[in-house]
């Protein structure tokens, strides 16, 4: 094996030799620097490599003596995977710096090498002096690269770097001086463990050397000349900071724990998760990328810090530290050196805008690269999170875990507002704009996609080594690479190619099932593959939609049938990502896929919380109140239950059409499963017993009656059928939250019906917004006579949806209303009514508006909806109809299914009728009864008819004179007038307000907090020196 | 701005009354041409010429005279100032709903039109639309004098002078203005004439539609209508 | 352990001086020379924590031989180590002050508070 | 003893018959009624059979469209249906109907068939007069649901059911078994209810023929309008009916029951005849505030 | 006794204050004075209130005379500016910017009259007569019963009576 010293000898004989070779031209000077860089990466993957196969560690004096005597380096298996990352980084970085590199004097090559030498340097080293040496050789080289082409604001940026650094290098050699003078030794490994370092003064020159490297590590607030650093450099520099600076600095932090006692680790900790909060929260404000970028490398250097001090805290062996911190690190890393790259690619200037739009390979690589930053699935900081969350909250840590959902939180909103503006192009305020065009990068794209598909490979990895080989699991993912991959084919292949995928996903998936997953299945795969076929309706490539759709599918369809948490809560993600992607495909799905994206990493990292709690495995975990209130907090986030619910209309309707439907009809009920599967783990105690599930209930039925009450004000006819599905599934709620039979049957149905009906609704939508180019139901009107079938469908839909008998819907009121009585909650009945009673006006609202009144001229040649809209229309109105015939289809399984967890009591069927405690329902003779009356009556109209006459849409009686325009007498806007002033006070958005608040004052107290940046060095400096000294303070207290 | 034009109007000297229920002419075109309407606006209308539906005869048809002569729904459409006179009908002194007489809102679902007296060219028009909408057999009573030759405003500009040559008219209640009494005694005419079967106005409206409609597009100039209002 | 002699604490005093200096100074060439006061106030606790009482300085010649000299020398490394350390002050030191003329130039005062426009 | 297929058809024919004239009859008594109010004569109680004769026998018609031609045989099928659905007389065969359907639910619900059709049909007219009755029309129903809701909560409380034979049952046995009396308080929240169902004053903005022409059925005409015409007969025949069931202890024969939903209709009339119009809003605020109230209380009485 | 304001006499060639009654007084004044005349009168001598605008026609002169008929709530006052427009091409100043309400009464007279008031909205657009073809029918050479014949069919028969010797008749044939 070549002895690593070898790496500083040839790095050093290179940096002399290049102003040389550079005599010869720069031709020769550059091979030299990319064959030493290339090779030096060489090394480290053979390093790697050899210490995968073969475990150990390599101990290296130099000069042939032990220590104390000489330096002592060592090479293991850890120390080569940092090795591995710095060089890669390193070459990526290079290789986006290589213009400036090869136009700049050789002294920036030498330079370069420098600084990648010391930071191996620093992986390797085991004297605590030398460490001081790399550090400086490292530090010096960093300023120099960075004011190396002579900006301002990059030496300026420089000089506050070098104020800092010098201050935390004075620390660290007094620390290690007295180290020395405690131990008598400069060799950490015979430094651990030593006496000296007992008592105060040992704890004391340990705190020095430990604040210098947490300085170093950029920690909040001491970290303002870090960021403007990470500004001011070029970016590949900065992915050199943010990537291999951070992992040497942080290898060498991981070096010194041994030395640390517990309280030190936890300053170590605590310093790390507050980075980790804060600079996210002060990075919500940025809007400058490399800034951005900058707090976004300062919070996740923190939180790997803390993660590796948790775990030498509180896990024994290193197997945690690999896992989580490296997990995290390893995810760190090529994410952001990935997004440095991009944003050097792309980034026009320095505030945000953007020179043009990334094509599909691109734009994927970036979802993929901030996905991973932010820990989702399938990316390796996912599974770290997850392992540090449950042990964290094994250890009762929880404030520890507040501060990781929180900083998450803030850096997912901030870095995909960022990714928003790269894919969409142009700035926040102007969504309007016209289309940014696709830029090309070329070679550019490598780095950033070569990153990506890194992450990839090693989340794939993680997931695997977690036993995950379940084909079903990995469905999701390789039916999304697969669409991408199909991506250039024509739209409506693609749409059938998706319909079979997700059919064939069932078709394995089925056997597996219990009843209870089946009948969920059914409405989530049968509900995507008819919206994967409708998918179709738009021509064209649709380009990235399928991808995403056919991964959000078949990620819930693996949610169903997931056997651990872990892979549940990963589909979980996975489908909360592929719906932020579709939700932002949508014309102007900015804002609403932020705030859905919001709301679904906070429920999903509530519902992280409570799976953990309650022992982190489907089946055989013990029944626990405060397991079931954080996932049900989590999953009512899903469902949009009121209070929760802000993101919900503008997720539904500013998807694209078909997804919108898909959306809304199944998406949604994964969160009733999910809801039932929670009841059936963690037992049905809340924390506040009875009182706690009567409130559930009462949330349930105010998300009905306001949602209903807010859809009845949209003029937008999406918005609508999305404060609709709101409404409705609040029934759902209200009625899962009864637990017993009569309720459960009573949600498993509504939620069946909804998807019936809400999908056909939706679809009938679609195909109207697509012939007549608007959503705004004014806006259109009269369109029966154009689109016969859609209409039909919209009617039937919203007879059922009304609970008009003889529809199904009627079953599902008949079913609430008796189980709510039979409870006992009648106001809960009352309230319903009144919901009930609000959802017609806005069915006849919709209905009217869009498809009766006066047709406008310029839809008078529309056509019928696509085929492909058509048709799942058709199917779901055939299921409506069957069900309405005979409620026993859909009834017997639902209550075999209910049965099988509640004893029969309440529910039961006598031939073809329901009978309960309070009454009885008999769906067929009533679909009879109203069949033959209405014919009789039909046959009764056309006899009598006279002479009738088919006039046209102005032949109307209009006080004896005469319309003028459509526009004017199509009665339609603000339809409910007298509503709005009666009790449109209730529906002003207090929901919203609050939230909006909440994220003022988010946004607010960023504001305040990154007042410390005043951009002055000398300020920065006293921030270091008032950070080290405070963080002393806390240890004394501690 | 001064660039007014005097003109004449263009006069059609032949101002005779043709003789009442002569049969339309043969043939009679299936589709009207609603001339008035600029073209992107007939697609907003029906155009089908209006065919006569009666007079029918039996039993039946009695029956239904009969039927409908017991319930007369006035359209509440105050034409003139004689539409005062109407009031006064509905007050518990005269309470016209002894005799099945209520008024309506809308056309559609009224039998009698009740002219209220002077008719301006500008009300005409309405009248003409609001006729034509109603559905058959449909009744016109016509009230003061201003209705059966000009009355007071006989040598007026503005108004025209006998309603019977734009719309069929069933009864004329003279006076100026005729009294509530006189009203109801026109409305028991009316209802005897139903019975009689005598008030065919719709039938005799489509079977002279041409005569009805020149004599109409004659006074009114702006007609910025279809030729037949459904 | 008597670690407090003169040295250290002029060692402390020059690293409190030079830090005060660099913190309070807004010129920025006052504040390289804060820094490199305090390098200064540094490496003389480094030697001072080497320095034993009544002992000779580690070389060896007829004060001290080679069988002698961990009994009469004082400890050497903290020597050989400063040595390292006041090479890179100075590299240090004079890298901040290439870099101060260098702002010089691009336009920049002599104050450091004239250089924040990065900030927030 | 169940009587066979065919012979419950024809009782069922038999049934509706009875209850169309007796509801055509009650109309036309109601208008005489109030024009006695008004020291009027009034026109003669078979004046709604004429009117339907007349409407039925208008010599030509219009429609624009499909959806308008089925709105009313939504309406009148709504009407009928929601009667069929509701026994009317206890213990009668004939008049038993095809209540074994559904229970008081059912019949509440199928309430609004008739109503959304009609809408749907009066929507295709296209005339802006219409939409806002319907839009009037609706917004007043939501409202006055909400009492009706919780009258209709209690009672199911009260006697532990929601199938109307056995409340009508459990209130035999003298007239201090009717909801009436051992209710009152929901029976006063489903009477409030009753007037904004009925659209008598107060509540008659729905149809307010001088702003809007008579609201939804502006464009309805000829045979159309007779059907609606019946319907309203039908309709409120089968709404008293109910009302009857529910509050006033039912009936066992059809002269109570002519009896008992002539004084029940007659309280609309009372009302009706004393009050001037709400606004829409009005109406919505009135019902969801001292009838509610009464409504709760009424659910809190028996319920807790 | 009113008088003519000073302001008003040294600013304006104006006729003699008519007083027609005591709340009622006109004025004449030439046609290019009526608005800054009309402007004065409202701001600062309290005739706020536009009652109306109307026309005479002086056929036997050759011109129209408009009256502008204003009030002063405060002192119980109307006074009606007069001026004299030419017949032949008749134009007036518009004065709706003094007046929101002027418009109206500037299309009616520009209907009826033909007296053009340049400027002022909708000034072209019919007013109460729809479709009128022929010349304005308020002007005196405008014949309306020649008109009426001509375009109105009557019915034959008509004559007239007076209602006093006619009820006599009817009611007391003895009498006569």
């Amino acid at each position: 094996m070549v002895t690593p010293l070898a790496i500083f000898a040839a790095f050093l004989a290179t940096g002399f030799l290049l102003p040389l070779a550079d005599k010869l031209g720069r031709r020769v000077s550059a091979t030299l620097f990319w064959a030493l860089l290339a090779g030096f990466a060489g090394l480290a993957a053979y390093y790697l490599a050899s210490f995968v196969a073969a475990p150990g560690t390599l101990e290296i004096y130099t000069g042939g003596f032990e220590p104390p005597l000489v330096i002592a380096l060592r090479l293991g298996l850890e120390e080569s995977a940092a090795l591995a990352a710095v060089a890669a980084v390193a070459l990526l970085a290079a290789f986006s710096m290589r213009k400036a590199l090869h136009e700049a004097p050789v002294s920036g090559m030498m330079t370069f090498l420098m600084l990648v030498m010391g930071l191996s340097g620093l992986v390797l080293t085991r004297d605590l002096f030398n460490l001081f040496v790399f550090l400086e050789i490292s530090g010096i080289a960093g300023y120099a690269l960075l004011g190396f082409d002579d900006r301002r604001l990059a030496m300026s940026a420089a000089f506050k770097y070098m104020v800092a650094g010098g201050i935390a290098s004075a620390a660290y050699l007094v620390g290690v001086i007295y180290l020395y003078r405690l131990t008598g030794t400069l060799n950490l490994d015979l430094m651990i463990g030593s006496a000296g370092l007992e008592g105060a003064a040992g704890a004391a020159a340990v705190f020095f050397v430990l604040a210098a490297l947490l300085v170093e590590l950029k920690p909040f607030p001491a970290n303002g000349w870090a960021i403007d650093a990470y500004e001011a450099a070029n970016p590949g520099l900065g992915a050199l900071f943010s990537g291999a600076q951070a992992t040497a600095m942080l290898f060498a932090l991981y070096k010194v724990f041994p030395l640390l006692s517990d309280a030190h680790l936890a300053v170590v900790m605590w310093a790390g998760i507050v980075t980790f909060a804060f600079s996210n929260l002060v990075g919500l404000r940025q809007t400058a990328t490399r800034r951005m970028f900058g707090y976004s490398s300062a919070g996740q250097v923190g939180f790997v810090a803390a993660a590796l001090a948790f775990g030498a805290r509180y896990v024994e062996g290193s197997d945690f530290a690999w896992l989580v911190a490296g997990g995290l690190l390893v995810n760190h890393l090529l994410a952001k050196t990935g997004l440095f790259l991009l944003s050097a690619a792309f980034e026009s200037d320095g505030d945000g805008s953007m020179k043009g739009r990334p094509g599909t390979l691109v734009a994927a690589a970036a979802g993929v690269l901030v996905a991973a930053l932010v820990g989702l699935p399938p990316f390796p900081a996912f599974w770290a999170k997850w392992d540090l969350v449950r042990v964290a909250l094994a250890t009762r840590e929880y404030a520890f875990v507040a501060l990781v959902g929180a900083g998450g939180l803030f850096e997912a909103w901030y870095l995909f507002s960022w990714l928003v503006r790269l894919v969409k192009g142009g700035a926040d305020e102007t969504p309007e704009a016209a289309p940014v065009p696709v830029l090309r990068v070329g070679a550019d794209g490598v780095g950033p996609v070569l990153a990506a598909l890194g992450i990839a490979a090693l989340g794939g990895l993680s997931a695997w080594t977690r036993g995950f080989t379940d084909p079903l699991f990995w469905a999701p993912l390789a039916g999304g690479l697969l669409f991408l991959a199909l991506d250039r084919l024509p739209g409506k292949l693609k749409a059938l190619l998706a319909t079979a995928a997700i059919a064939a996903f069932g078709y394995f998936a089925l056997p597996s099932m219990s009843e209870f997953q089946k009948l969920f299945a059914l409405m989530i795969l049968g509900g995507g593959a008819l919206h994967a076929f409708a998918g179709g309706y738009l021509t064209g490539r649709r380009a990235g939609h399928f991808p995403l759709y056919v991964m959000t599918v078949l990620s819930l369809g693996y949610a169903l049938v997931a056997e651990s948490a872990l892979g549940f809560f990963m589909a979980w993600e996975l489908m909360a990502l592929g719906g932020y992607f579709l939700v932002l495909q949508g014309a102007k799905g900015r804002s609403a896929s932020m705030i859905y994206l919001a709301f679904s990493i906070g429920g999903a990292f509530l519902m992280m919380a409570g799976l953990q709690l309650g022992g982190g495995l489907i089946g055989g975990a013990a029944p626990s109140p405060a397991a079931l209130a954080l996932v049900g907090l989590g999953l009512l986030a899903k469902l949009g239950a009121f209070g929760l619910h802000v993101w919900l209309p503008g997720a539904y309707a500013e998807a694209a059409d078909d997804f919108s439907s898909f959306f809304s009809a199944s998406l949604s009920k994964v969160a009733v499963f999910a809801l039932m599967a929670a009841l059936a783990v963690f037992g049905e105690a809340l924390p506040g017993g009875e009182l706690a599930w009567r409130v559930v209930g009462w949330v349930g039925i105010l998300g009905a009656v306001l949602g209903a009450l807010a859809a009845i004000f949209q003029e937008d006819a999406k918005y609508a059928l999305a404060f609709s599905s709101m409404g409705q599934m609040g029934y759902v709620l209200a009625a899962l939250a009864m637990r017993d039979q009569m309720g459960w049957t009573t949600a498993l149905y509504l939620a069946a019906t909804h998807f019936l009906y809400k999908g056909m609704m939706w679809l009938s939508v679609a195909g109207a917004s697509l012939r007549t180019g608007t959503r705004t139901m004014y806006l259109m009107g009269g369109l029966i006579k154009r689109m016969p079938i859609s209409f039909v469908s919209f009617l039937v839909g919203i007879i059922a949806l009304s609970g008009v008998p003889p529809l199904t819907g009627f079953g599902g009121k008949w079913l609430l209303y008796h189980s709510l009585i039979a409870k006992g909650w009648y106001f809960e009945a009352a309230a319903s009514f009144l919901a009930s009673g609000i959802a017609f006006l806005y069915l006849y609202r919709m209905i009217h508006s869009i498809f009766l009144g006066q047709p406008k001229d310029e839809h008078r040649t529309v056509k019928e909806a696509p085929f492909w809209l058509v048709l799942p229309q058709l199917l779901l109105l055939v299921a409506v109809i069957a069900f309405s015939v005979f409620p026993r289809l859909i009834l017997d399984p639902i209550m075999a299914v209910v049965g099988a967890r509640y004893p029969a009591a309440g529910f039961a069927f006598e031939g073809q009728t329901l009978v309960s405690s309070l009454g009885y329902w008999n769906g067929l003779l009533t679909i009879v009864v109203v069949v033959v009356v209405f014919v009789l009556t039909f046959i009764w109209m056309v006899m009598n008819l006279r002479k009738p006459r088919l006039v046209k849409q102005f032949n109307i009686v209009f006080a004896a004179e005469r319309p003028f325009r459509p526009e004017t007498t199509h009665f339609a806007f603000d339809f409910f007038a007298p509503y709005r002033r009666a009790l449109g006070f209730l529906v002003r958005g207090r929901s919203e307000k609050a939230w909006t608040a909440v994220a003022g004052l988010a946004t607010s107290v960023a504001g305040a907090i990154r007042r410390l940046y005043t951009g002055n060095g000398q300020t920065y400096a006293l921030h270091v020196v008032l950070y080290v000294g405070i963080l002393y303070l806390f240890l004394g207290v501690r | 701005m001064s660039d007014i034009k005097f003109t004449r109007a263009l006069a059609d000297p032949d101002h005779a009354l043709k003789p009442a229920g002569r049969p339309g002419p043969l043939g009679k075109p299936l589709v009207l041409a609603n001339d008035g309407l600029p073209e992107e606006e007939k697609a907003w209308f029906c155009d089908a010429y209006p065919t006569a539906s009666g007079p029918y005869k039996g039993i039946l048809e009695n029956f239904l005279n009969w039927a409908r002569s017991k319930s007369l729904w006035i359209l509440g459409f105050g034409t003139g100032c004689g539409a005062i006179e109407l009031r006064p009908l509905m007050t518990s002194r005269f309470d016209m709903y002894r005799f099945g007489i209520q008024p309506r809102p809308t056309p559609r679902q009224s039998s009698v039109f009740v002219i209220g007296g002077y008719a301006s060219v500008k009300t005409l028009k309405r009248i003409v639309r609001s006729y034509e909408q109603m559905m058959g057999p449909k009744f016109v009573v016509a009230l003061g004098s201003c209705t059966i030759n000009g009355g007071m405003y006989w040598d007026s500009y503005n108004t025209i002078n006998a309603i019977e040559h734009y719309i069929p008219v069933d009864v004329y209640i003279a006076g100026c203005m005729p009294r509530p009494e006189a009203l109801l005694a026109g409305f028991k005419e009316l209802q005897r004439k139903i019975r009689r079967g005598e008030c065919e106005g719709a039938v005799k409206y489509a079977e002279n539609f041409e005569w009805y409609k020149a004599n109409q597009k004659k006074v009114i100039h702006d007609w910025n209508m279809p030729d037949y209002n459904y | 352990m008597s670690d407090v002699n003169i040295v250290t604490l002029i060692g402390v005093a020059l690293l409190l001086v030079g830090f005060y200096g660099a913190l309070s100074r807004p010129n920025v060439i006052k504040m390289i020379v804060g820094f490199a006061i305090a390098d200064t106030g540094v490496n003389m606790i480094i030697v001072a924590v080497g320095y034993l009482p009544g002992r000779t300085a580690p070389i060896l010649d007829s004060a001290a031989d080679a069988a002698g000299a961990a009994a009469r020398m004082v400890d050497p490394i903290p020597q050989a180590l400063v040595l390292t350390a006041i090479v890179i002050g100075l590299a240090v030191t004079a890298l901040m002050l290439s870099f101060a003329v260098r702002m010089r130039r691009s336009g920049g005062g002599m104050a450091i508070d004239s250089y924040g426009e990065q900030k927030w | 003893m169940e009587p066979s297929i065919p012979l419950r058809i024809a009782y069922a024919f038999a049934s509706l018959a009875v209850i169309t004239v007796y509801g055509l009859l009650l109309i036309g008594s109601m208008a005489r009624i109030s024009a006695k109010v008004q020291g009027r004569v009034g026109q003669p109680v078979w004046q709604p059979f004429i009117d339907i004769v007349k409407s039925s026998g208008k010599r030509n018609s219009i429609s624009h469209g499909v959806m308008f031609w089925l709105g009313p045989v939504f309406r009148l099928a709504g009407g009928v249906g929601t009667y069929m659905f509701v026994p009317a007389v206890l213990g009668s065969v004939v008049f038993q109907n095809f209540s074994m359907s559904g229970d008081l639910l059912l019949v509440m619900y199928f309430i609004f068939f008739g109503q959304l059709g009609m809408a749907l049909g009066a929507s295709e007219g296209g005339h802006p007069y219409s939409a806002i009755g319907v839009s009037r029309g609706l917004a007043q129903m939501t409202a006055f649901e909400v009492p009706f809701a919780l009258s209709i909560i209690s009672i199911a409380v009260q006697y532990g059911t929601l199938d109307i034979t056995k409340i009508v049952m459990a209130q035999q046995g003298g007239f201090l078994n009717w909801t009436l009396f051992t209710n009152p308080l929901a029976v006063v929240a489903a009477m409030i209810a009753f007037l904004g169902m009925s659209g008598h004053n107060p509540f008659s903005v729905v149809i307010a023929p001088q702003e809007i022409p008579i609201g939804p059925p502006t464009e309805y005409q000829s045979n159309l309008l007779g059907m609606l015409q019946t319907n309203r007969a039908v309709f409120n025949g089968a709404k008293l009916v109910l009302y009857m069931n529910l509050f006033f202890g039912g009936a066992t024969n059809v002269p109570v029951m002519v009896v008992k939903t002539f004084l029940i209709y007659f309280v609309n009339i009372f009302v009706g005849q004393a009050f001037p119009r709400f606004r829409t809003d009005q109406a919505i605020r009135f019902f969801l505030g001292v009838p509610t109230l009464i409504g709760i209380a009424a659910v809190v009485l028996f319920a807790f | 006794m009113r008088t003519i304001p000073a302001d008003i006499a040294e600013r304006f060639e104006v006729g003699p204050l008519v007083s027609k009654r005591a709340d009622l007084s006109t004025l004449d004044v030439d046609a290019k004075d009526v608005p800054e005349l009309l402007a004065r009168l409202r701001d600062r001598h309290g005739y706020r209130h536009l009652s109306f605008v109307t026309a005479t026609d002086q056929i036997e002169e050759g011109v129209f005379v408009l009256t502008y008929m204003l009030h002063n709530h405060a002192d119980n006052h109307s006074l009606g500016v007069k001026c004299r427009v030419g017949r032949e091409n008749a134009v007036m100043e518009s004065c709706h910017l003094l007046w929101e309400q002027m418009w109206t009464y500037q299309r009616e007279l520009k209907e009826l009259f033909g007296i053009d008031f340049p400027g002022s909205p909708r000034v072209d657009e019919s007013f109460v007569l729809e479709g009128w073809i022929d010349i304005p029918p308020m002007r005196r050479e405008f014949d309306t019963r020649e008109y009426s014949e001509r375009t109105f069919p009557t019915r034959p028969g008509r004559s007239t009576k007076d209602p006093a010797t006619h009820m006599k008749e009817k009611l007391y044939p003895e009498a006569l």
